[in-house]
């Protein structure tokens, strides 16, 4: 069963609420502070890579192939899933699933955290979801779960999760792959 | 005491043109290079019913907005304004400033004795002028009557040249104007009777000069200072 | 720096593409003399908008004429008028689903008319720009500056700016947009005048030039995917009933709604940057007599710190607020440290300003906050009036006012 | 032809549930010829309902997706009811905005998407309930007509609202018994066919969904006028079962026996949308 995060229960209080805005430009949010992203990047790989059931959740935008830079990207998604060791569970769309989900291969923005439970997932990476929908599931993760939440985030990045990685696109996410390589050799995995 | 701001309010009567009025005197006094805002009062006004508006000019950025309560000048456009109460404050003259000036487009003295008694203890200064018989005159209709009343005002106060007048006129009718529905077509009544554009303008600015003058030399006898000290010359921000 | 390898854009209407930085701050501006309603088409002439619709109402019906205009000379895509305020918000709603800028004007009974749109807007992340010249609402009727629906509008998660004359609302507009579209905060934004105060005054405004003009509105950097039919996932309602149909939907929806308050508070470091600042201070800092104000009556007061030094000696300073939502709370409680008066002069009855200010200082300034002077239903605030007020309060006799 | 937001990323293939694959490889796309004929033999373009077991609007929904011509490029907006509930699950571009105000959404959407995308089609289609398209939304539709905007609007009437438990709406019968009309309706069902048609409409059909060919061409005239001369209406009856009592199966019978009187089949058309008509006929898309 759920264990609740730093929130608790509620989605409230959010972590703008708590002071907590998105990083500038150029950064990356860890907690509630503002890291060079290569920082950022060490201790999202190190989370993934130790932490128990590590998951990627794709979003729609890397998931299909609707421009050249989501093929490229759902490449890399690939990847950095065989570096991490982590599993990919999609996003693939947003509606309120009727009658349920299953939980053991879907994840959706309405109530993540039944996929959460489900799984045990203890360090996740949102990739390619549009930002509203990273927004409402990371606040009900941060809430309800005691999972570790890294956004990798193409706009300005997400306060509500624990790492929060912004303008992410191809190049950053080869260089994510390069240091999660890195950091797994540092770990002896 | 010497003023830095000079609030003009000018009950009248809907369709006389008091709001292009209060356009022109603000464009006007912004081309002199003082500080100056226009605004009208606007209810769902219409023609003949009491309208108001407003103009402010002054040494210094004016934040100042709405209904001038407590004016310095009061240019009142219609003997109505007077004879029936046709004006948002009663008598129409409440409000006004010490030393202030009151136009009135009148060709007879409207006042009583008690007005009078209470405008002299302020030492207020009435001009009676016919501002339609003028406009009639010389433009050769009565909705020149504002243009009058503006070339009187600007007389009085001794404050804005003639030339910014022209550019406030010029402003007024050669630029793309908006105004509410009713003055719209007002302004294509008023283009039907002069032809043509330029011609408009003549003739509303050859009224104003007359009765610049006119107010200039009325001035002059009464002793009356200008009201404002030269423009601070308002460099662009 | 542009150098010879840059290429120039251009929007639809051919004007040349600039940042929002150097159409707001950099651009050479010239003097022009104008009503706000015309600052507002001034505004939407650089600030390649897509679609606007319109409905009449006084006092902003000029601005919205204005704007039609505009579609006649090509800047604006789409205009048209729409059947009511409930419908112009709709259709304006659907422009901003389908990827437009889209821009609309209101005011008073129109703004209650159409006000079952603003929660949704905001709950379906658009960045509307809707200009608010605020007017009377009560019956019996009245169409006179009173800016009581602003008081009702505080909490639909849309953004609320405050502009006190036809120069801020002209600059607001133009960083309405920019700040509104931010991927991370894109929701609507309402900027507001007094009506007749600011719409039909007609004062000095420094413009850049009207061959410029914003960037267009990227809709694929928006939150939710655009109604297009051409970004994924196909399969997409917007915005889905969470009420039923699955378990633990509440949660979906209360997160929904603090995401939508989070969205604004995001705004803050661009509207700080955009707006310069969330307040302007004006008169002596060191003053202990504070006027708290937005919009015209932050105009009003400037005039009473005038007066108040100037004929009584006394000296006073105003603390305009430009945002309301976000409100500055930090700004506020740094400018009125020192303050021992802290009037709220307001143009409504209730004194919606007043309880916002009281919120945000409870237990933090130690300042007696007096709400009011207060006017309401297209009445002035004379200066006189505001430094009356003041003068009661500290027992000395009007001498000016007659 | 935006049929590539449908395709799936290779590398990511085998993460997808069968559902979405189905969706990309055997869903009807980029054929104006599709129609409920493939209903059988193709994947649905939705996926499942949250309607009471055997209401007819679900078959409703199911024939009309299934002969959109352009379903990778049509956006359908719909409104506050039961139908919302289902929207969900529709795999197109949708909008469920208030209660009400579903043509004006419309309306926004098809002027922006004409001005954004001038060379593609993008069609609009409204579709709601009788309450949401004659009662509060009554103004945004009748506008939508007069403004000569190019939308189909869809009604689907089952003389109630439903979603609300029961309520009497301007298209129920009169004499009838319903919530707020304890006494029966005291006036006559709106004939709103007749209103569009008075309204500007190109096209207007009134039916019930008893014979899925019917509706097919119905949907496929109605999206054809409206995207080359202006408004379309369909007025489809799809009985609410639970509040007139029938048993889940009876759907089809009571729509078979209205099919006979008060929704015997009527169609009308200007001269401009016979012309389309006719024209799409010789194409053999009709």
């Amino acid at each position: 069963m759920a264990t609740l995060g730093p929130s608790g229960f509620s989605p409230y209080p959010v972590a703008v609420y708590e002071g907590i805005l998105n990083p500038p430009p150029g950064k990356a949010l860890m907690f509630n502070e503002i890291v060079d992203e290569e920082v950022a990047m060490r201790e999202a790989a190190k989370a993934m890579l130790t932490r128990p059931n590590p998951t990627i959740f794709p979003g729609p935008q890397v998931l299909y192939a609707w421009n050249e830079e989501a093929k490229e990207k759902a490449r890399l998604v690939k990847k950095m899933a065989e570096v991490l060791g982590a599993k990919i569970i999609p996003m693939y769309d947003y509606r309120p699933k009727y009658p349920k989900i299953n939980p053991a291969v879907e994840i959706n923005p309405n109530h993540p955290n039944l996929t959460i439970w489900h799984n045990k997932i203890k360090a996740c990476i949102f990739v390619g979801v549009h930002c509203h929908y990273a927004n409402v599931a990371l606040k009900i993760i941060r809430a309800e779960t005691d999972c570790f939440t890294i956004a990798m985030c193409g706009m300005a990045g997400h306060e509500d999760a624990m790492i929060t990685l912004r303008d992410q696109h191809v190049e950053e996410m080869e260089k994510f792959i390069k240091i999660a390589e890195e950091v797994k050799k540092e770990l002896g995995k | 005491m010497k003023r830095s701001r000079v609030n003009i309010r000018m009950p009248a009567l809907g369709g006389q043109g008091a709001v292009t009025a209060a356009h022109i005197i603000a464009t006007a006094a912004d081309y002199e290079g003082y500080y100056a805002v226009s605004n009208p009062f606007f209810g769902a006004e219409k023609r003949m019913a009491p309208a108001e508006s407003y103009a402010r000019i002054g040494m210094t950025p004016i934040y100042d907005r709405g209904e001038v309560v407590y004016p310095d000048v009061i240019m009142v456009f219609h003997p109505q304004v007077i004879t029936m109460g046709k004006s948002y404050t009663m008598p129409f003259y409440s409000g006004i400033k010490r030393r202030g000036l009151i136009i009135i487009n009148t060709e007879e003295d409207l006042l009583t004795e008690e007005d009078k008694e209470f405008l002299e203890s302020l030492e207020v200064k009435v001009l009676n002028f016919p501002a339609t018989k003028f406009a009639i005159d010389i433009a050769g209709t009565e909705l020149s009557t504002n243009m009058a009343m503006i070339g009187a005002l600007f007389g009085a106060i001794g404050v804005v040249s003639v030339e910014a007048i022209e550019e406030g006129i010029k402003s007024r009718f050669l630029k793309k104007f908006v105004a509410s529905g009713g003055t719209a077509s007002l302004d294509s009544a008023l283009e039907r009777k002069f032809k043509k554009k330029l011609e408009l303008i003549e003739k509303n600015l050859n009224t104003a000069k007359a009765a610049y003058e006119l107010a200039q030399r009325w001035a002059q006898e009464q002793g009356l200072e200008p009201f404002l000290p030269p423009p601070p010359k308002k460099v662009a921000v | 720096m542009q150098t010879a390898t840059d290429t120039v854009i251009y929007n639809r209407a051919g004007q040349r593409v600039v940042s929002p930085d150097y159409l707001l701050f950099e651009a050479p501006r010239t003097k022009h003399f104008m009503t706000g309603s015309e600052a507002v088409k001034e505004a939407v002439k650089r600030a390649s908008v897509d679609a606007s619709v319109s409905y009449p109402i006084t006092p902003q019906s000029e601005a919205a004429h204005l704007i039609g205009e505009l579609w006649v000379e090509g800047y604006v895509g789409v205009y048209f008028r729409g059947e009511s305020e409930f419908g112009v918000m709709s259709e304006i709603a659907g422009c901003a689903l389908a990827g437009a800028r889209t821009i609309t004007t209101t005011s008073g009974p129109g703004t209650l008319r159409a006000f079952e749109n603003f929660p949704m807007w905001a709950g379906t992340r658009i960045p509307v720009q809707l200009v608010l010249m605020a007017r009377g609402v009560n019956s019996p009727l009245s169409i006179q500056p009173d800016n009581l629906e602003v008081g009702f509008l505080l909490d639909t998660g849309c953004m609320i700016w405050y502009a006190e004359n036809a120069q801020d609302l002209f600059d607001m507009i133009l960083a309405g947009f920019v700040v509104a579209e931010q991927p991370d905060v894109h929701v609507p934004v309402i900027t507001v005048v007094d009506g007749f105060f600011v719409s039909h005054t007609r004062e000095a405004i420094m413009l850049p030039p009207d061959d410029i003009a914003l960037p267009p509105y990227n809709p694929y950097r928006a939150p939710m995917p655009v109604i297009d039919a051409e970004v994924p996932p196909g399969r997409f309602l917007r915005d889905p009933f969470v009420m039923k149909s699955n378990y633990i939907s509440y949660a979906t929806h209360a997160s929904w709604q603090w995401e939508v308050r989070s969205a604004i508070e995001r705004s803050r470091p661009y509207a700080k940057h955009y707006l310069r600042g969330l307040i302007e201070e004006f008169g002596d800092p060191t003053a202990e007599l504070v006027f708290v104000a937005c919009g015209t009556a932050a105009a009003q007061a400037k005039e009473a710190v005038r007066l108040l030094e100037e004929e009584e000696g006394i000296k006073a300073r105003v603390v305009k607020l430009k945002t309301i939502r976000p409100f500055p709370i930090e700004e506020l409680r740094q400018a009125v440290k020192g303050a021992r008066y802290i009037f709220v002069p307001e143009f409504n009855v209730v004194g919606w300003l007043e309880r916002e200010v009281r919120r945000y200082l409870y237990g933090v300034s130690d300042a007696e906050v007096i709400g009011g002077p207060r006017v309401a239903g297209g009445m002035t605030m004379p200066a006189e009036v505001i430094v009356k007020e003041v003068l009661k309060l500290t027992g000395k006799e009007v001498k000016h006012v007659l | 032809m935006s049929f590539k937001i449908y395709e799936i990323n290779e590398e990511l293939l085998d993460v997808m549930p069968q559902e979405i694959r189905d969706l990309q490889f055997k869903a009807t796309w980029g054929n104006p010829k599709r129609g409920v004929m493939d209903l059988p033999y193709s994947k649905e373009l939705i996926e499942e309902h949250s309607l009471c077991a055997g209401c007819p609007e679900s078959m409703a929904l199911r024939y009309i997706l299934a002969s959109l011509p352009n379903p990778e490029d049509t956006i359908i907006v719909n409104s506050t009811g039961c139908t919302s509930l289902v929207f969900p699950h529709i795999a197109l571009h949708t909008v469920h905005s208030l209660f009400g105000n579903q043509n004006a959404v419309a309306s926004g959407i098809k002027r922006v998407l004409e001005w954004r995308f001038p060379d593609k089609v993008k069609d609009v289609v409204v579709l709601a309930g009788d309450g949401a398209t004659v009662d509060i939304g009554l103004d945004c539709t009748l506008q939508s007509f007069f403004r000569q905007e190019k939308i189909t609007t869809i009604c689907f009437d089952n003389e109630v609202y439903a979603n609300t438990g029961g309520q009497e709406s301007g298209l129920t019968v009169k004499g009838h018994v319903f919530k707020m009309a304890p006494k029966g309706k005291q006036w006559d069902k709106v004939p709103f066919w007749q209103i569009a048609i008075d309204s500007g409409c190109h096209y207007v059909a009134r039916l019930t969904v008893s014979s899925p060919k019917r509706v097919e061409t119905v949907i496929k005239k109605a999206i054809y006028v409206a995207r080359e001369v202006g408004p379309t209406y369909v007025h489809l009856y799809t009985p609410c079962i639970l509040e007139i009592g029938l048993n889940s199966d009876d759907g089809l019978d009571e729509m078979r026996q209205r099919d006979k009187e008060r929704f015997a089949f009527f169609e009308y058309m200007t001269p401009q949308a016979e012309e389309v008509i006719n024209r799409k006929k010789e194409e053999g898309l009709l």
